[in-house]
């Protein structure tokens, strides 16, 4: 057996990653709420909450149940502002050696506009996710991704007013996602992460009341998992810009199963709360995965589908 | 063939990865023929995937001499099965595997020594008032709890509460363990004769909200302890919030009950009927 | 706080449906605050939902000696731990409640009595032999059991097999057992030699592939036992069809294994290359 | 407690059902299949295996594969075609006291047509479902149930050429449901069926293969449960006719979220796969609920959502 062990390093839109595993937006905060459990310089990079121009209370309680093998949630994006997050979570970055990844939405072109002239102007941000996708809330996401045009727009604003690397996240609940894809592709995204949460509900038979106060949550966990591989296959094939897969992973296999349909890096969600240190454990059995098959480098995996 | 649901009766290691399991099936040999073959389910439920939350009951060190291993510490719960989770825990044994994040949150604040405390507790609510009752009498501070329940299945752990030094006041709603009536009346009771006392609660919502109205009424000072659904525990996920004081729809104020809480001062939340409603309603009596 | 993965001390139900729980939690006495908690859950991986198939190896009956009880008609499994399935199998105890469907299936045709019988066993795949054999037996034809497998690990139940009064031939591939080498050189000799038997085969694809060829050169009647993924066993899903000889593009004819099969005349088969393809490659070796 | 037993009686584009609980359509073969297991009387109704102008020999195999609390399947419609259901099945069902709804698809408008006409001629099929969402089958299903003009237009031409009861079941890929429920209602639709499997993959990381050899295949089972029931609801705002829910139903709850947010009733597909007797657990369920909850009728459940 070879002594040398395997590169997991990947380059994902111009960021060089030290391995593919970074967290999904949402699940882990601002990254410090972890720090406790898991050393964050040992994640290829990290992903904020998602951030807005102004802070956001979110929705009303009850915001998450627990569906067979997956989660609703409907936190309706609460977080604390552009400003107070540059004032108050940025400079907990300054000592991390992992690239941080600022996660953003709006409500209008404007919104999205101002956040991303505002993280120009904070070098401990790497690159920026747009997310397009939230199925939350009513004037968000939900408008701008399900429709090329809109999304085409945003992105198109976005890239203009950013001089970082450019993540668009893309939800899963269209008929399409290539040609939702292909137009943040034109748009000037430099790569595309793939999925956010599917739309779900949840009743209690008991009360007759939805389990979520905001009626419809989004479905995240190993329960999407399989719809999350079919589509990053399918965005995979439809661009030539990189995808970063998330959905339901909470192994090294699970994982492995997007890399080998052609994601360059994964992103694990639902799976932090099961487990804090699931990332870890996803970074350690990839290394073995190779071992195992003899493989020197994760980017002999990635995009091996046989077919 | 029949739809059998059965038990194994043997299951057994014969070669590396390689079992034997024996299953009882009555009217089985009768019908099988050389070459057939069966479609096999373990009858488990498909089992929960997040953690749940539970307070800290106690904790213990088993000393060497009850097993020779060395002294091994632990903690321990109290859980009520309510649900799908709490039903699978309740099927653990000794040796069973368990994944454990903790401990958690915010704790009570025990305030000054020598004050007069209350502890009121409320069926599987008495759980955090354990260790809180511990703490107070080691700072020196006279101690009653009330303990409250729908019925006397509903108090818990009566003999070591009193073992720890506080005084014990139960009642029943169906008066079927001390006194008849709910924990309120003897809290109205205890505070008229010490007014300057220091009020520590847990318990379902009505109960929470009852007790804070008292204890507002009366200007004394109330800790609560909260319950709230929650993913993470950690601050992560902010499924847990829970309306602070002056929470409007257009000021929203929500605090995060993993990470602010589970212990609040009850000044600082919103005891409107809203937050009443988004606490988990535990159908008016003690789980 | 830390994240323990740690085990269950105790768990017993101290009144109505409240239990109390020991956990093993070095460290977590010096953390804990009252009114903190903590975030558990059972270190159950997610369960498979579907039934798995396996095959019928015997059945028999404990006699009342045994326990006292009426006497009580079981059946039993040889199963090998290969995914998540069959390991939340393995960790099955006695007493654990499981779901059983069946006999299931067309099992093997026994033929005319007094002829010389051939059966071919790799790995796993002599489970269903077992039963196969007592009949031949019980039938009056004279029974040579080829047992292969890649190591003695694979070679399974040899004396009960001999108790039931067949005649057993061991072959490994690592010649840790037997004879060294594939089971299907000592079929080629046997078939030398009893030119008229009729052969009955179950074991890995490449193993029947290779039966296959050797009967169809000598032509000898052949059954072979086949395995496929299987949601329903009883024909309503359509999920595990193999390909029937004549099978072709055009002119496709799938066969359920659960229902036509898993035991079909090998000539009732397509053994092109797709067959062996489609059916459920084990790495070559036995399972 | 009141001691009659409550009624569990429904009525469905016309069906009178004793039960609100049916199979779903290629999850229970043509009926007979489960006989040994259960008394097919005590159904609500029996729902075919879709069938088509000619026989269909199907996908290549592996067809199915299990994900976590799921599973995929790529069958591809086999089926022994419109003749030889007439001539080999419908016979079985003349001594049965309930309902028999056939499932049919077509891969061309004409195919639809035929299969129609053949069926207005067999008493013993009491309505009909018409598959227009199936993913799998790159000719069938997909084309007509993902654009609001092809449901139109094959629900239109069924509609002339049947003269039975005609339910639509509808994919759940698409990114509004609603706009195809309003277009099959407006079509002539009689009831709705929602939701057919959700499309899905899954990989294989040692081999590098999909685990389906039609790479994807429908996810089905308790994982797609809240994505049904969100479904379910949004078709009952949006039409005025009945809806039957479908999507991971294994129990009495799970059947009841369906009831709640307003399906008249539901069908069970992948947990009769788990359990052939599950049908008769729910029916016996349902029947508990209503008694504890101190109701007389399954209608006072039907539509009770609070929200
Ligand atoms: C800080 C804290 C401390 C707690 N301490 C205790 C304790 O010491 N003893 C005890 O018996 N219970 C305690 N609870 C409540 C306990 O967490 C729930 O009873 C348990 O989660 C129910 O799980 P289930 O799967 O059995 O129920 P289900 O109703 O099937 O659960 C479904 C979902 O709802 C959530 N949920 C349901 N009820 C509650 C609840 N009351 N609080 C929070 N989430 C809930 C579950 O976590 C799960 O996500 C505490 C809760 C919190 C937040
Ligand atoms: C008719 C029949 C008889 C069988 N008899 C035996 C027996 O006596 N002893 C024994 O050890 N095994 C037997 N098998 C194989 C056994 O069913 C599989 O090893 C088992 O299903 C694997 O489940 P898993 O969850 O551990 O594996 P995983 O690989 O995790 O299973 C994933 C999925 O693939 C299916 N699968 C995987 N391998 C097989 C396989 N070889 N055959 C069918 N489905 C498979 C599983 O059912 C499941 O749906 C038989 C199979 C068939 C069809
Ligand atoms: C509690 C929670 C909060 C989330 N918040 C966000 C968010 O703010 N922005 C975003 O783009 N995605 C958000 N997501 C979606 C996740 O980033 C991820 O796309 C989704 O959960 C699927 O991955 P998983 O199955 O691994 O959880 C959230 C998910 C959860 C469960
Ligand atoms: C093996 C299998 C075969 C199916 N075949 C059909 C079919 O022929 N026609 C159809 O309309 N739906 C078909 N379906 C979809 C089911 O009818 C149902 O809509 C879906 O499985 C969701 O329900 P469930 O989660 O209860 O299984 C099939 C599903 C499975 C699992
Ligand atoms: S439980 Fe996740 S933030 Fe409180
Ligand atoms: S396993 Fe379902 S048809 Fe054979």
């Amino acid at each position: 057996m070879n002594s040398i062990r395997p590169s997991l390093a990947v380059e994902v839109a111009g960021l060089k990653l030290k391995n593919p595993v970074m967290p999904a937006s949402g699940t882990f905060g601002y990254g410090e709420e972890y720090a406790p459990y898991l050393d964050l310089n040992r994640l290829g990079a990290i992903v904020t909450k998602g951030l807005s121009r102004n802070p956001k209370a979110g929705n009303p309680t009850p915001r998450i149940a627990e569906t067979t093998s997956g989660m609703l949630n409907a936190i309706g994006l609460q977080n604390v502002g552009i400003d107070a997050f540059i004032a108050g979570k940025v400079p907990y970055y300054r000592g991390l050696q992992t690239p941080v990844i600022a996660n953003f939405f709006g409500n209008t072109l404007e919104e999205y506009g101002e956040v991303a002239r505002k993280l120009n102007d904070v070098p401990e941000v790497t690159a920026v996710e747009l997310n397009i996708s939230c199925p939350n809330v009513k004037q968000g996401g939900i408008v701008f991704g399900t429709e090329a045009s809109a999304a085409s727009q945003v992105v198109t604003l976005v890239r203009q007013a950013l001089n970082k690397p450019l993540i668009v996240k893309l939800t899963p609940n269209v008929t399409d996602i290539t040609v939702i894809a292909r137009a943040v592709e034109e748009a000037g995204a430099d790569a595309i992460s793939c999925i956010n949460t599917i739309t779900g509900m949840a009743i209690d038979v008991r009360t007759r009341k939805p389990k979520i106060a905001n009626r419809t949550g989004g479905l995240s966990g190993p329960a999407i998992r399989p719809v999350a591989v079919r589509m990053t296959h399918q965005v995979v094939q439809a661009v030539k810009i990189p995808v970063i897969g998330i959905g339901g992973i909470t192994c090294a296999e699970d994982a492995l199963e997007f890399l080998i349909v052609g994601a360059k890096a994964v992103q694990v969600g639902t799976a932090n709360f099961i487990d804090p240190q699931a990332m870890l454990a996803i970074i350690a059995g990839l290394e073995q995965f190779l071992v195992a098959e003899g493989l020197s480098d994760i980017n002999q995996v990635i995009g091996s589908l046989k077919i | 063939m029949k739809n059998y649901a059965t038990i194994v009766l043997a299951n057994q290691e014969i070669s590396p990865s390689i079992f034997r399991m024996r299953i009882l099936a009555p009217g089985f040999a009768a019908a099988a023929q050389p070459g057939q073959f069966v479609m096999l389910r373990p009858a488990l439920a498909l089992p929960t995937m997040l953690r749940r939350p539970f307070g800290v009951f106690r904790t213990g060190c088993l000393p060497p001499e009850c097993d020779g291993l060395p002294p091994r510490e632990y903690m321990e719960i109290l859980y009520k099965v309510v649900g799908q989770g709490t039903k699978i825990l309740s099927e653990l044994h000794q040796g069973d595997r368990i994944e454990l994040l903790g401990p958690l949150g915010r704790g009570f604040d025990l305030g000054p020594p020598g004050q007069e405390k209350i502890l009121v507790g409320g069926g599987i609510g008495l759980v955090p008032l354990f260790m809180l009752g511990e703490a107070l009498v080691a700072q020196g501070s006279r101690v009653r709890l009330l303990m409250g329940g729908r019925t006397r299945d509903d108090i818990l752990a009566v003999t070591e509460f009193e073992r720890s030094g506080v005084e014990t006041y139960v009642s029943t709603d169906d008066g079927s363990l001390g006194e008849a009536g709910f924990v309120t009346k003897v809290l109205e009771r205890k505070l008229s004769k010490y007014p300057q006392a220091e009020v520590f609660a847990c318990g379902p919502t009505p109960m929470l909200t009852a007790v804070a109205a008292i204890c507002a009424a009366r200007q004394v000072n109330l800790q609560v302890s909260l319950e709230a659904h929650m993913a993470c525990g950690v601050g992560a996920c902010l499924g847990c919030v829970v309306k602070g004081a002056g929470h409007s729809e257009s000021t929203p104020r929500y605090l995060c009950t993993c990470k602010a809480g589970p212990v609040f001062q009850a000044s600082d939340l919103d005891w409107g009927k809203a937050t009443a409603e988004a606490a988990i309603n535990c159908g008016g009596g003690c789980k």
